[in-house]
């Protein structure tokens, strides 16, 4: 993976305790009715595709060290009602402009962060606000229904498997090389890790945060693009709670919030843990509060154990 | 669909000066943005001012309301986000002797005396829906049938009022049988996944038909099912919904949804814009109004295509 | 800039009538004051932490669930249920403290996970389903009118931000507070104790925000079990009008009570001068935006620079 | 009377401080003396609450103490001054002095307070400063007073001062040895931990010596020189280097600054130097001399002046432009703003370079891996370390780290250094100093900013000495200058 190796010293600790968990689930997902048959790993798999892709630019954000965004679901709803009205134009035309106008969205944002040092929790509220105020404004709150829909197609499915979660496969890939084998994936890397450090260095802190941003846009406009497809209208609510979906799959997967270490696919493993346990919960008849829960003590797990691994033998 | 043009109504003029509180869904809810537009449109001849107070937060719907209440207007038209909320804020306005109008929503049983009403027939939706599932089951000669259902915010009394319906109806054909029934929230992306993930639950023949709330908690489903190699419409799964959406009556006419129904926020603002006028003129109209709501099929699609592609 | 901000509002809430053709009344007040009392108590919580340099997100977790337990254990006694919140919030926000305090992790995400958690669980209690408070003695109590211009909820949260700001202001807590918001180590070195300090502060933003879910749930007569993130955002919002930085080390809860006013006024001059509901957002994006301007160095060195490039010529050294 | 009796710490299994045993007697001022990581500090922090050890005995007056934390420490009576900067800019000067004393009343009462800092503030001859001013609006020097004067105002058993001076000009020393002897001779005791070898045996009565966390000797300060002091922190005699300075006069100039002014800190600043040469600023913190560097890597956005490298204009305001132009900064604060410390010394090592194993953006790890290992090999770090947190090296390591990061790049030529030995030993001195003459030999404009005078007397081929913001005088390297010379133009200024 890197050329200079990272000291590997996992101790007892560390591996029993994500084993212990993997034993439990394994043991209950085995026992579950129906959990183990290829139509439910389909139904997992497919169900972890929308917020996997917002998930896995995400992580180049975080890994970046600016955070989070909240203005994820506002975005993606924006992209998508986009990509419906400009359905006539045909397929490629309409994904390219919600690509576009998910990118131009995040990256300005990324851009008042990286060059500016603005504060992303604040700056993503407004955005948040100002992106969501203004499609209410302009749609007036009416659902996009395009007359053509070339879109179809992304909701066919390829080998059993929807469209989505190829593009989900493609994206972590993508991400992953990006994170790994390039200048600014690893500019990405050194920036989250110590900012003032990277500035000082004379590193181009604005432009890798920019970077990953426009990535995180692009991922969170096929997220639209995709919900987009599969409600086969768009509406003011559409992204739901994307927002807080992702984030919690990046932060099971690993990453650290603070920037500077994870990668994306212990984010793509994440999504996916949310979602096996979700589906778990759900054939075992437990209630949607209970699968919340979960969740919830999740998302906790993993940041006490990334936390731990991190300071491990620095306290 | 009762209703002419308000705007026609006679003594038109003497509501000039009138003031209206519109303490409405807000316009973030495609449901409550053509309402809200349908309705203003309807009384802008006559004159009548109306004042905007409308949210998507039950928080401050109380507020609202409360400030509207405080401008004494000659009428307060109010679309209930959360019925144990209002509760306070109506007895308030019978005290002070504001009328108000509620739409859509009943309000809670305990101030239905209070208000003045157009409602929507929650509960004939929810028949309407198990009509739409024991037809299309019993078209493809099925003894037995597996339902799956995904509801709206099960706090609200239009939730609940539906599935009162829906649930009368389809004790009358037990042969087909309710397995799962799921909160989704209203939420067309957690239709989806929930979707997804109760049809791979319950396997390609566990399931014969399915109810969605809501055209966009419907289509969802249909799409899910689709991924996961369902067969759907004529002779694979019966999907049916029960507020129709211009996306629904598409997909009604593409042969994939069974059916829906009404509830389309066009037909019950003009209802509601026609009872206000009746209101402020002095025509003394009847407490509470019941909006007629209407089965939309395949055979009758056609008939409601313009009524419902508004939302 | 709480000030500031204040006087803004203040003044576009007393030109309103030029928009909305009525006069103000006390009435007009009253219910801005409503709005302040559901803002308040959760702008004041999360206000503290970041005072202190933290940043809990549970609070709308402890929020739901808090109004939840109010409405489910207070039926015949309002002051039971009341005690039934604000038990679980502090023991809630205990924990988190504990965990946070101990491990020394960013409390973000640590919040972030607790508030999801708590979510599912006032979601479990609820069956997902909003609950009905029918004691309506204490709904119509809470809400009555006072001089005009208050309500006993409205009153209450005035005095719990009196209360803060007496301790904070007239003890060294207000001082530990904003020093460990300011440099934790050096904090810890000096002798603060830090770990108490942080614990305490989690155990009194939890409980702060479970009375404020309580007190809300009376006023609605029923509780929501998912409010959404809407009420953690305006109350962020709140704070960082009352002058509270993200960075941590700055603030008072004086500033924290204009903040929230201001936000509570804002959202009542759109309800007066009926302006449509997206208003609001818009406006408070633009309300951000000038904080966003305010605090980020990139900004500020970009006036700075401006600055020195008009005042070159003649050198000034400090 | 404190007596530290076998104190003894491990951190994972490697010893910090084994068996540390000695005396400071009542009004004793007690030096601490030993080389980076000798386990002075990890000594202290076990004596004011914030490590317990492992074992051994502390005795404060009679009776021994259990030290479980600051506050546990203060109420036994110990004081201290951090080696590491402790006062909070968000709060004021007051609110700072009062922070974290157990004594302080829970209850503020504002005007007692007043009168006390003030009182405590005029004892150290801080007539100047408002008790009620922001703390934020004072240098960092005098922020290191205020902290020392705190402790000293604490009524303490035991006063200890960890590495006090670093940051203040000998001015301001002056008036803290007077406090301190003041304190001292109310019968309080004093540890005092310094690197400055001379300042110690001015004001300590005796002295214990640490090496690899072990006592050497207490030796009392009459029977010591700087000399003996060395041999015994370094166990062997001292590594000196040949202070070979040249001249400059036969070179083209490389580097031009003109003009160079950063609003409130300097006041104008001009210099040419050339390639192959090491320039050393010479100048007390406030003194203008790290604000030069900074300014000209391009991290004082309000700065303001025309920089050229090699006839190449460099934008003074953009860090990355100024990388770009071939200009390198290493900061004073290696850990805040110099390393990536949880990342890999490999990674550091490779940070600013990546260009030179990546084609059209894509890394090639197999070049990668050859380039740090001959950096590191450069910069005398061991090769297997190369996959290591840079956090988990020794201080002098670290510091190597940093500096290995800007050597052996075609791209850079001038090399600007703020304090590039600060808390490093003197071994580790040495070795990075031949670091720099290399680089320098190979080609670049080395230009560094110091507050001691030994290095640079030992490294400055032109020393430029500043204060207030402008020079005060420029020696080039044929020209003998001394240490009393530098010091009078760093303390006085122009006459
Ligand atoms: N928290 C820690 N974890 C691991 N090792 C530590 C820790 N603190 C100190 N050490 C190690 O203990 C040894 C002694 O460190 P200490 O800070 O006491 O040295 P010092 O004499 O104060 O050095 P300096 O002159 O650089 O301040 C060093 O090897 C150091 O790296
Ligand atoms: N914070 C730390 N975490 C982990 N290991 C540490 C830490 N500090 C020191 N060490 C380990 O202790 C070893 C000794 O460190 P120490 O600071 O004593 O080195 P040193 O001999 O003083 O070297 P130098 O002369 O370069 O300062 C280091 O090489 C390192 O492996
Ligand atoms: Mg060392
Ligand atoms: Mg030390």
């Amino acid at each position: 993976m890197t050329a200079v190796p990272v000291r590997s010293g996992i101790s007892a600790v560390g591996l029993v305790v994500p084993l212990a968990g993997l034993a439990v689930l394994v043991g209950l997902a085995g026992t579950t009715h129906r959990f183990l048959s290829l139509d439910n790993a389909r139904a997992i798999l497919a169900s972890t595709a929308f917020v996997g892709i917002t998930a896995i630019g995400a992580t180049l954000v975080m890994i970046a060290g600016s955070g989070v965004s909240l203005a994820t679901s506002q975005t993606a709803t924006v992209t998508a009602m986009f990509f419906l009205s400009t359905q006539q134009y045909g397929l490629v035309t309409a994904v390219t402009v919600a690509v576009l106008t998910g990118v131009a969205l995040t990256a300005l944002q990324g851009a008042v962060i990286g060059y500016w040092h603005a504060n992303p929790i604040v700056l993503t509220i407004a955005a948040g606000f100002a992106i969501g105020g203004a499609t209410t404004w302009f749609s007036g709150g009416t659902p996009v229904n395009p007359e053509v829909r070339e879109f179809d197609v992304l909701n066919s499915t390829v080998l059993g498997l929807p469209v989505a979660v190829y593009v989900l496969l493609g994206v972590t890939v993508l991400a992953h090389l990006t994170l790994h084998r390039t200048t600014a994936g690893r500019q990405m890397y050194l920036v989250g890790s110590n900012r003032t450090a990277a500035r000082a260095a004379g590193l181009p802190v604005g432009r890798v945060t920019v970077i990953a941003w426009a990535f995180f846009g692009a991922c969170i406009a096929l997220t639209g693009v995709f919900l987009a497809s599969f409600n086969t209208s768009a509406t003011v609510t559409l992204g739901g709670t994307l927002t807080l979906d992702a984030i919690a799959a990046v932060l099971v997967g690993g990453t650290a919030i603070t920037g500077g270490r994870g990668s994306a696919l212990q984010t793509l493993g994440g999504a996916v843990l949310i979602a096996v346990i979700s589906d778990v919960l759900l054939l075992r008849g437990y209630s949607t509060g209970v699968q919340i829960l979960v969740k919830g003590i999740l998302v906790l797990a993993a940041v006490v154990a990334v936390h731990l691994r991190a300071t491990r033998g620095r306290r | 669909g009762t209703t002419g043009n308000a705007s026609s109504a006679d003594g038109s003029s003497s509501m000039k000066g009138k003031t209206i509180a519109l303490v409405g869904y807000g316009s973030s809810n495609p449901w409550g943005a053509y309402f809200n537009k349908v309705f203003t449109e309807q009384l802008t001849s006559t004159g009548v001012k109306i004042n905007d107070m409308t949210t998507m937060d039950p928080g401050t719907q109380v507020q609202k309301f409360n400030q509207a209440l405080a401008q004494k207007p000659d009428l307060i038209v109010l679309a209930i986000l959360d019925t144990q909320a209002m509760v306070a804020p109506i007895k308030k306005a019978k005290a002070a002797g504001v009328p108000v109008l509620a739409v859509d929503g009943p309000t809670d049983p305990s101030v239905a005396a209070d208000v003045m009403s157009v409602l929507s027939d929650n509960e004939v939706l929810g028949e309407y829906a198990a009509q739409n599932i024991i037809e299309g089951l019993k078209a493809q000669g099925r003894e037995t049938g597996n339902i799956i259902v995904l509801t709206g915010t099960k706090s609200m009394l239009v939730t609940q009022d539906r599935m009162k319906g829906f649930n009368k109806v389809m004790a009358t054909a037990p042969q087909y049988r309710v397995v799962d029934e799921q909160d989704a929230n209203w939420d067309p992306q957690l239709s989806g996944t929930i979707a997804q993930q109760l049809l791979a639950k319950h396997g390609r023949d566990g399931v014969q038909a399915a109810y969605g709330m809501a055209d966009y908690m419907a289509l969802p489903i249909i799409q899910a099912a689709k991924q996961a190699g369902f067969p759907i419409g004529k002779d694979g799964l019966v999907v049916t919904s029960s507020n129709c959406f211009k996306a629904g009556i598409d997909a009604v006419k593409a042969g994939e949804l069974y059916g829906t129904a009404t509830e389309d926020p066009g037909t019950i603002a003009k209802q509601s814009a026609d009872y206000t006028v009746r209101f402020l003129t002095g025509k003394k109209p009847p407490q509470s109004e019941t909006v007629k709501e209407e089965r939309v099929t395949a055979a009758n699609v056609d008939q409601f295509a313009e009524q419902c592609s508004h939302a | 800039m709480p000030a500031v901000s204040l006087l803004v509002v203040i003044v576009a809430f007393a030109c309103s009538p030029l928009l909305s053709g009525t006069p103000l009344q006390p009435f007009d007040v009253y219910n801005a004051l409503q709005g302040f009392a559901q803002l308040g108590l959760p702008a004041l919580a999360i206000g503290i932490t970041m005072i202190a340099g933290e940043f809990d997100l549970s609070i709308v977790g402890t929020y739901a669930l808090g109004g939840m337990l109010a409405v489910s254990t207070g039926v015949s006694s309002p002051a039971l249920g009341v005690l039934a919140a604000v038990a679980a919030g502090a023991a809630i926000g205990a924990a988190q403290g504990a965990l946070i305090a101990r491990l020394r992790i960013p409390s973000m995400p640590v919040t972030l996970a607790t508030y999801i958690a708590l979510l599912g669980l006032t979601y479990a209690i609820s069956g997902g389903l909003s609950k009905t408070y029918p004691n309506s003695d204490v709904t119509l109590w809470v809400d009555q009118t006072l001089a005009g211009i208050f309500s006993p909820r409205s009153l209450l949260t005035l005095a719990v931000f009196l209360i803060a700001a007496v301790v904070l202001g007239r003890t060294r807590l207000g001082r530990e507070l904003r020093a460990i918001g300011g440099d934790r180590r050096a904090s810890r070195v000096a002798g603060v104790g830090v770990d108490g300090l942080v614990i305490g502060l989690f155990t009194v933003s939890g409980t702060l925000a479970a009375l404020g879910g309580a007190l809300l749930s009376y006023s609605y007569a029923s509780a929501n079990p998912d409010p959404g993130l809407q009420p953690l955002i305006l109350a962020a919002v709140a704070a960082l009008l009352g002058g509270v930085s993200l960075a941590g080390g700055r603030g008072t809860p004086l500033g924290l009570l204009a903040g929230a006013l201001s936000v509570a006024l804002l959202a009542q001059i759109v309800a007066i001068t009926a302006l449509p509901d997206f208003t609001t957002q818009l406006l408070y994006a633009a309300l951000l935006a000038v904080i966003v301007a305010i605090e980020s160095p990139g900004l500020r060195a970009l006036l700075d620079r401006f600055r020195a490039s008009r005042a070159d010529r003649p050198q000034t050294l400090s | 009377m404190i007596q530290i009796d076998g104190l003894t710490r491990a951190f994972h299994g490697v010893p910090a401080v084994s068996g540390v045993s000695f005396t400071v007697g009542a009004g004793e001022i007690h030096g601490l003396c030993g080389h980076n990581g000798a386990g002075k500090s990890t000594v202290v922090k076990m004596l004011t609450g914030q490590l317990t050890p492992d074992s051994g005995r502390i005795v404060i007056g009679d009776e021994p103490v259990e030290l479980r934390s600051r506050q546990a420490a203060q109420r036994a009576g110990v004081a201290l001054v951090d080696q590491e900067l402790s006062v909070v800019p968000a709060l004021t000067v007051g609110e700072n002095m009062l922070l974290g004393d157990i004594h302080a009343p829970l209850v503020n009462r504002r005007r007692a307070a007043y009168a006390h800092c003030r009182r405590v503030l005029d004892d150290m001859g801080l007539e100047g400063i408002d008790p009620d001013q922001p703390l934020s609006t004072l240098s960092i020097g005098e922020q290191q007073l205020i902290e020392i004067a705190k402790a000293l105002s604490q009524r303490a058993r035991l006063v200890i001062l960890d590495e006090p001076t670093a940051t203040l000009t000998d001015v301001e020393s002056a008036s803290v040895f007077a406090a301190i002897r003041r304190v001292a001779a109310t019968g309080c005791s004093i540890i005092f931990v310094s690197h400055r070898l001379a300042e110690v045996l001015e004001l300590c009565h005796s002295v214990t010596v640490l090496r690899d966390g072990r006592k050497i000797a207490t030796t009392p300060t009459a029977d010591l020189t700087v000399d003996a002091l060395i041999v015994q922190m370094l166990g062997e005699p001292p590594f000196r280097l040949a202070a070979a300075r040249k001249p400059d006069h036969d070179l083209a100039h490389a580097l031009r600054i003109s003009g160079l002014r950063v609003p409130g800190r300097l006041r104008d600043f001009s210099l040419t130097a050339n390639a192959g040469r090491i320039y050393a600023l010479a100048g007390q913190l406030g003194s203008g001399a790290s604000d030069v560097l900074r300014a000209v890597a391009g991290l004082h956005p309000t700065a303001i002046g025309t920089v050229e490298l090699h006839d190449r204009p460099v934008p003074v305001r953009d860090p990355v432009a100024a990388a770009r132009h071939g200009v390198a900064f290493l900061s004073n604060d290696r850990k805040s703003e110099g390393l990536f410390l949880d990342r890999s010394v490999g990674w550091n090592l490779t940070a600013t370079r990546l260009p030179f194993f990546a084609r059209a953006g894509v890394l090639q790890p197999r070049r990668e891996l050859v380039i740090a290992r001959a950096l590191a090999e450069r910069s005398g770090l061991p090769e297997h370390r190369l996959g290591d947190p840079v956090a988990a090296l020794s201080g002098g390591n670290q510091q190597k780290a940093f500096v290995g990061r800007c050597l052996g790049r075609d791209d850079v030529f001038a090399l600007l250094l703020d304090e590039p030995t600060r808390g490093v030993d003197i071994g580790g001195r040495a070795a990075i100093h031949q670091l720099l003459r290399r680089a320098a030999d190979a080609g670049l404009v080395v230009l560094f900013a110091s507050t001691e005078l030994d290095e640079l007397l030992e490294l400055g081929d032109v020393i430029v000495t500043m204060r207030d913001g402008q020079i005060v005088n420029r020696y080039d390297g044929d020209v003998d200058v001394d240490g009393v010379l530098l010091m009078r133009d760093m303390t006085r200024g122009i006459a």
